[in-house]
């Protein structure tokens, strides 16, 4: 077993030394030109045909008999050590609630053409008044005519008005999925539907968002009178809310490949503190407070890499703990933080950094500010507290 | 007591909340869990609750723990114990450390591990005031605490249990031996300075002129010494931290509990993501002793991961015990300032575990070291 | 007016090298023995007698004409600064209620008392389960009789029962400052009366608490069917939350001495690092992590010397901000505690304590332990971050 | 503009809410609140609204600012300045901070108390150049920007508003000279490393071979360099607390501000506390300087005071207010996380602002120097 899983690594290897596209930067995924572009989905496609993504599918849309799940954590961590073009989690996202929820028709639709790298998917959840409490989502999808609101959904078009915000890939997607109201009258997260939508429909206008590391990976989406069919609706009308807390747990066996990154990144910091001159031409590295520093620091690294770890061993038996992926989310992305934190002041404390550590220097930067995206997406740090101490800590809601 | 490792089974039940479920999290074969399980049904644990007292008869009840096979985790299977178990000794290690037990245990058990392989090594010819001493360890009948010698060769400070030991066991790390000093009176010991931990009794030894003799260091004596202190201190870390958990769920303030609160709420729960590093890197640790080495070569190189890794657990439970205990007595308020609630006897005994090994500082040092840091220029 | 107080200064300083009764610990106040008792309440008569203590009062009460606010500043500077025996806050506490809402006979009755070293006051507030929510007191004061409840008092007696917590120096107090429920039927705050209670009435019984520190600085207290008579009530039935209120607003201008408390605990803690000797042989002091640790310590403790003196300067001229007090307690009270931890990261760093620091490393001992009271009572941190969160920041109530 | 030193009164209202009155805690005198808020007014601060873009044509309007006296705090009033009125160039750098403004406001008044000192000694002999550059810089007409050599003589790392400055002046420490490049021919500039922070424009330096005429440095220069660096990035850290506090009084979530959840508020309330103390330190440093001494004992107790006190307050900003930002950052959640909405480009100009000074560690080797913990054995 390890040896075939050796084996299956050595295949990664190879195959992204060969194919891979290199990425531009941590958490940089929008395509700088036409040019990249193509070769990012030609990439995607070329992994979904060697069988390395998509091989947990089920074999009627192309998986693969023999996929272990411990193949999605290889395969992951080998595309972080090799630095290039990660899977977008919105493909897998979609993917995962399609196989899920989605019609056999929207199955036959929509998964090859993810497998041909043809659909780039986003998400439209997030809205500018709403940010870690989704259910207050305010988007309307206005049900046209006497069927309006009987949940079958037969025949029934909507009308979507609304802003979305914070989505990523948004800018060059092909499809994206919507949650919006569709019964204002219920409970919160009661009301909500799911649908699958080309973003090329009329109505659909999409800013990018210049976002404080320079980059533009997210966009703002106004919806203004789209019109949906009853074949845009992804599981059943107002049942939106189990496609969304379900595809948010898909990534999860993935969260294994953050304990990699982390290790690279306190590299870096060894590389930094290595390349760091003090005002008196002294490397930071040789001074005991800067060890003290980063001792501190590796310990808190190898924490979070033993908590990754041991979750990702529960996710392959499929014995999680409801609070297992809050703690790892919450360990790795504020060790992220304050690792970033370190090397800020560490450059801070420096008057020049050697030539050897000058691309270093600069991914610290860019990670500086990159880091608070990974503590505020995805479920905030402090919504990540709060789950845990509810679901592992028994505490009463805050 | 303890079988043949087997199939990984879960520690406890998981789904439960509470702290405990923290632990749990571990993997953790069948024979260390019945091992738990019967620690804490002999030290009589109640997991929510604190012990408020200190108990001080436990040499009385010392020998049924040590058919538990207590003293013998580290000790090869040839001499009456389990090998080199360093799971099952740091799991002991907690649940001592949890129910605030008053031997020297990670002293007792790098110690009987040290005289073992010095046995061992010597043969069936050995010597035989190692062997006896050996044979009374196991039986619980004599106690042997450990200790590292200082420069001067004559005194060693910070000996946890020196005050009442049968025997002692100081380490030369300047040159890779142990000095056993094998009855009472081979020793004196000066306790004054060392009573804010009040659950276990410390001192600082001075060797009598002329006595001990010189036995070979194995590689393993001092590093298991160091991550069952960290073991003892995170085990009590743990306990409290569930203790306090329990207390804010019920305690009312301005009509809720104050569990409720997130500014209380927000801390337990990153506590809790640090108990759970801890303990992980403590087990990690352990795990590291048990790969058995095939050539010289393998054994630098594992004697050089057991290092760095006692070295990580050792730093982070020292740096993050202490003040993670320091932050529960805040969060319980006033009934946790008082001497019978207890929690501060894990504040006094974390801090002592810390102290025993120099830490953290040693352990950071030891880093930069295994870490190639110091040699940056 | 700078010559004044030096002069002042001076005065102060030599008479507590007369008279001063050296203090055992931090925090510690409670007599060890009869004989100790003895010279404390001397001494506090002395500080009386001598106009250094109660020269704020009414001239007719014993007060000076030409006391300013200062000279209690200087007072508890050099007390600390001396190491001896602090008055009792109880009592200065319980003088200030007096004399605000004192009728003229308890004035008469109380004050000459206090100034005679003669009444040692504590105060019965605190519940078991009354925490830092002291509106939700539970220890009733039952009116007697037709005349009950009708607010003036006039020949109405109580009947109390309850218990009350955290009663420092209730063992050896003469006198005690209770605040109890007299109508349950109004609001939390609306219904408490305070009254000034002899502590040998029938009915009271009082059991030290031994602390973690291993002292016992705080009572639990047990009123069983206590009679009170109208003479007891301390302002108006009904009316005891504008005395707790106005009372513990009285310590403040006492603040400032908490400055030169952790300037001398920065102190203690060099002398620590230079003491402890670390396994190599070395002091902790010759490293440079210790050195920036310390170097960090240092600029913290000196913030809050400079919040404390502005604080101080603003209640001199009683122009205070509402949130000036719990910042300056905040800021103390939790740079206290980091400085403990930092010196018990040191301790546990050595292998031994030269002699020269032996003593300093017990106080450091005594003062991590003791730290905690100083961040609980009196208003916990939690308690003071929402203070300064709605009264500086205007933030609206968590 | 500046009066003499009269009556205290508060900046602003005190009895306002918000950041701003933490800034207010401070005793100052009539004219350093006039300042204030000519400064404000000049500069277009709406306090709790952030810049978004950062200004890129603020030569052409740096003469107004000149006019109302900016590069003349810390010029001796016979040279047509304001004498040593730190607490006026603290209060300038602190606004010029809060409002991102591009001019290299540190160096230029260190700059200018270098000069003006020089010229002072030299007496009406003094050199024309230097006289020259001084009325044209009191003039708003020329910028001289500074810099500390490097231990090569001929390099200066890290120099703020290099790029773009009309002269230059360069610390050499071991001499205790300063090396005066007077005009733009003088010196090469490589800004390429040090463009994180966009507000401003730095670079490393260096000196044409042949070039700049060394002067005697006054002992305050390199201290208030530091100083107004501080007071720099605590200007912007206050803006921006004051700006996050507005907004998580305003934004909803789970049916209430966030503001007034405790994870969001104690947080806020920690911040402010901080941020005063900072802002104390930087006050209380600049009131060090001004005390005039009388003999040349007097002189170097005053030396150590200021170099202590100056050491104090970079520490405490430089290793504090990135932190408090990033916070910030975290707690305006996704909005903050954007360009447009300019947290990100205080963070960039405090960590530019501790950079410069080389903190917080040299400042804390300094305290360790002026402590005397060095001198340890």
């Amino acid at each position: 077993m390890r040896t075939d899983l050796e084996e299956y690594r050595a295949r990664v290897r190879a195959f992204i030394a060969e194919h891979g596209v290199p990425m531009r930067g941590e958490g940089v995924r929008v395509p700088a030109d036409a040019d990249e572009e193509r070769a990012i989905r030609r990439w995607l496609r070329a992994l979904y045909e060697a069988g390395f993504l998509g091989a947990g599918w089920p074999v009627q849309w192309g998986g693969r008999a023999d996929h272990l799940p411990q193949h999605d954590l290889v395969l992951m961590e080998e595309l972080i050590r090799g630095d290039v073009y990660r899977p977008l989690d919105q493909v897998m996202l979609a993917s995962h609630a399609i196989i899920e929820f989605g019609s056999d028709e929207q199955k036959a639709q929509l998964l090859p053409r993810i497998r041909g790298g043809e659909h780039v998917w986003c998400q439209l959840f997030s809205e500018p008044d709403v940010g870690s409490d989704l259910a207050s989502l305010r988007t309307r999808a206005e049900p046209d005519g006497a069927g309006a609101g009987d949940g079958d959904g037969d025949g029934d078009g909507f009308t979507v008005t609304g802003q979305k915000i914070w989505s990523t890939d948004a800018q060059w997607a092909d499809m994206g999925m919507l949650l919006a109201r569709t019964d204002p009258s219920v409970n919160r997260h009661a009301g909500i539907t799911a649908f699958v939508i080309p973003m090329d429909l009329p109505g659909i206008e999409i800013r990018p968002i210049r976002e404080m590391t320079g980059y533009a990976e997210f966009c703002e989406v106004f919806l203004d009178g789209v019109r949906l069919g009853p074949e845009h609706v992804l599981g059943e009308v107002n049942g939106g809310w189990k496609v969304v807390t379900s595809g948010l747990a898909s990534e999860r066996a993935f969260v294994g490949a953050n304990s990699l990154q982390l290790e690279r990144m306190f590299d870096d910091l060894v590389a930094l503190a290595r390349a760091a001159r003090l005002p008196d031409g002294t490397a930071a590295l040789e001074h005991e407070d800067t060890q003290a520093t980063l001792a501190e620091a590796l310990a808190r690294v190898e924490e979070v890499k033993l908590i990754v770890r041991d979750t990702v061993e529960r996710i392959l038996i499929d014995d999680e703990h409801p609070s297992d992926g809050p703690v790892a989310k919450l360990a790795y992305t504020e060790t992220n933080v304050a690792l970033t934190e370190i090397a800020m002041g560490i450059i801070t404390s420096s008057v020049a950094i050697d030539e050897a550590g000058a691309a270093v220097a600069d991914r610290w930067y860019h990670n500086f500010l990159w880091g608070r995206a990974l503590t505020i997406s995805g479920g905030a740090s402090e919504i990540m507290r709060g789950l845990i101490g509810r679901q592992l800590l028994g505490l009463p809601r805050a | 007591m303890l079988t043949p490792m087997s199939r990984l089974v879960r520690l406890g039940s998981r789904q439960g909340t509470g702290v405990d479920a923290v632990l749990t999290t571990t993997f953790a074969s069948d024979d260390i869990v019945a091992l738990r399980d019967a620690l804490r049904g002999a030290l009589g644990t109640v997991w929510q609750e604190l012990p408020s007292t200190v108990e001080t008869t436990w040499r009385e009840r010392w020998e049924p723990l040590a058919e538990l096979g207590l003293p013998g985790f580290c000790v090869p299977e040839a001499r009456g114990g389990f090998g080199l178990r360093v799971d099952a000794a740091v799991t002991a290690a907690m649940e001592l450390g949890a129910a605030l037990h008053p031997s020297p245990f990670a002293g007792l058990t790098a110690s009987a591990h040290a005289l073992a392989e010095a046995a061992e090594a010597a043969g069936s010819s050995g010597d035989p005031v190692v062997g006896g001493l050996l044979d009374d360890i196991a039986a619980g009948a004599r106690i042997c605490a450990f200790g590292r010698l200082g420069p001067d060769g004559r005194t060693a400070r910070l000996v946890d249990g020196g005050p009442d030991a049968d025997a002692l066991l100081l380490l030369d790390r300047t040159r890779d031996e142990l000095l056993l000093l094998a009855g009472p009176g081979d020793w004196s010991g000066e306790p004054s300075r060392h009573g804010f931990d009040i659950t276990r009794t410390c001192a600082d030894v001075t060797v009598t002129a002329g006595r001990g003799q010189r036995i070979a260091a194995p590689v393993h004596a001092d590093a298991l010494y160091e991550l069952l202190l960290a073991a003892d201190a995170i085990g009590g870390t743990q306990r409290a931290l569930d203790h306090t958990v329990a207390y804010t769920g019920q305690r009312q303030a301005f009509g809720r509990p104050i569990g409720g609160f997130q500014a209380v709420q927000h801390r337990l729960a990153d506590h809790a993501v640090r108990v759970r590093g801890m303990a992980l890197l403590v087990h990690e640790a352990a795990r590291q002793f048990d790969a058995e080495p095939r050539s010289q070569e393998q054994a630098l190189a594992q004697a050089q991961r057991v290092r760095r890794a006692v070295a990580l657990a050792s730093l982070s439970v020292s740096s993050g015990a202490g003040h993670i205990l320091h932050d529960l007595l805040q969060l319980t308020g006033a009934i946790g300032f008082t001497w019978e609630y207890g929690l501060h006897l894990y504040q006094r005994r974390v801090h002592q575990d810390a102290r025993l090994a120099a830490n953290p500082r040693a352990a950071a040092r030891s880093l930069a070291d295994t870490e190639g840091w110091t040699d940056a220029h």
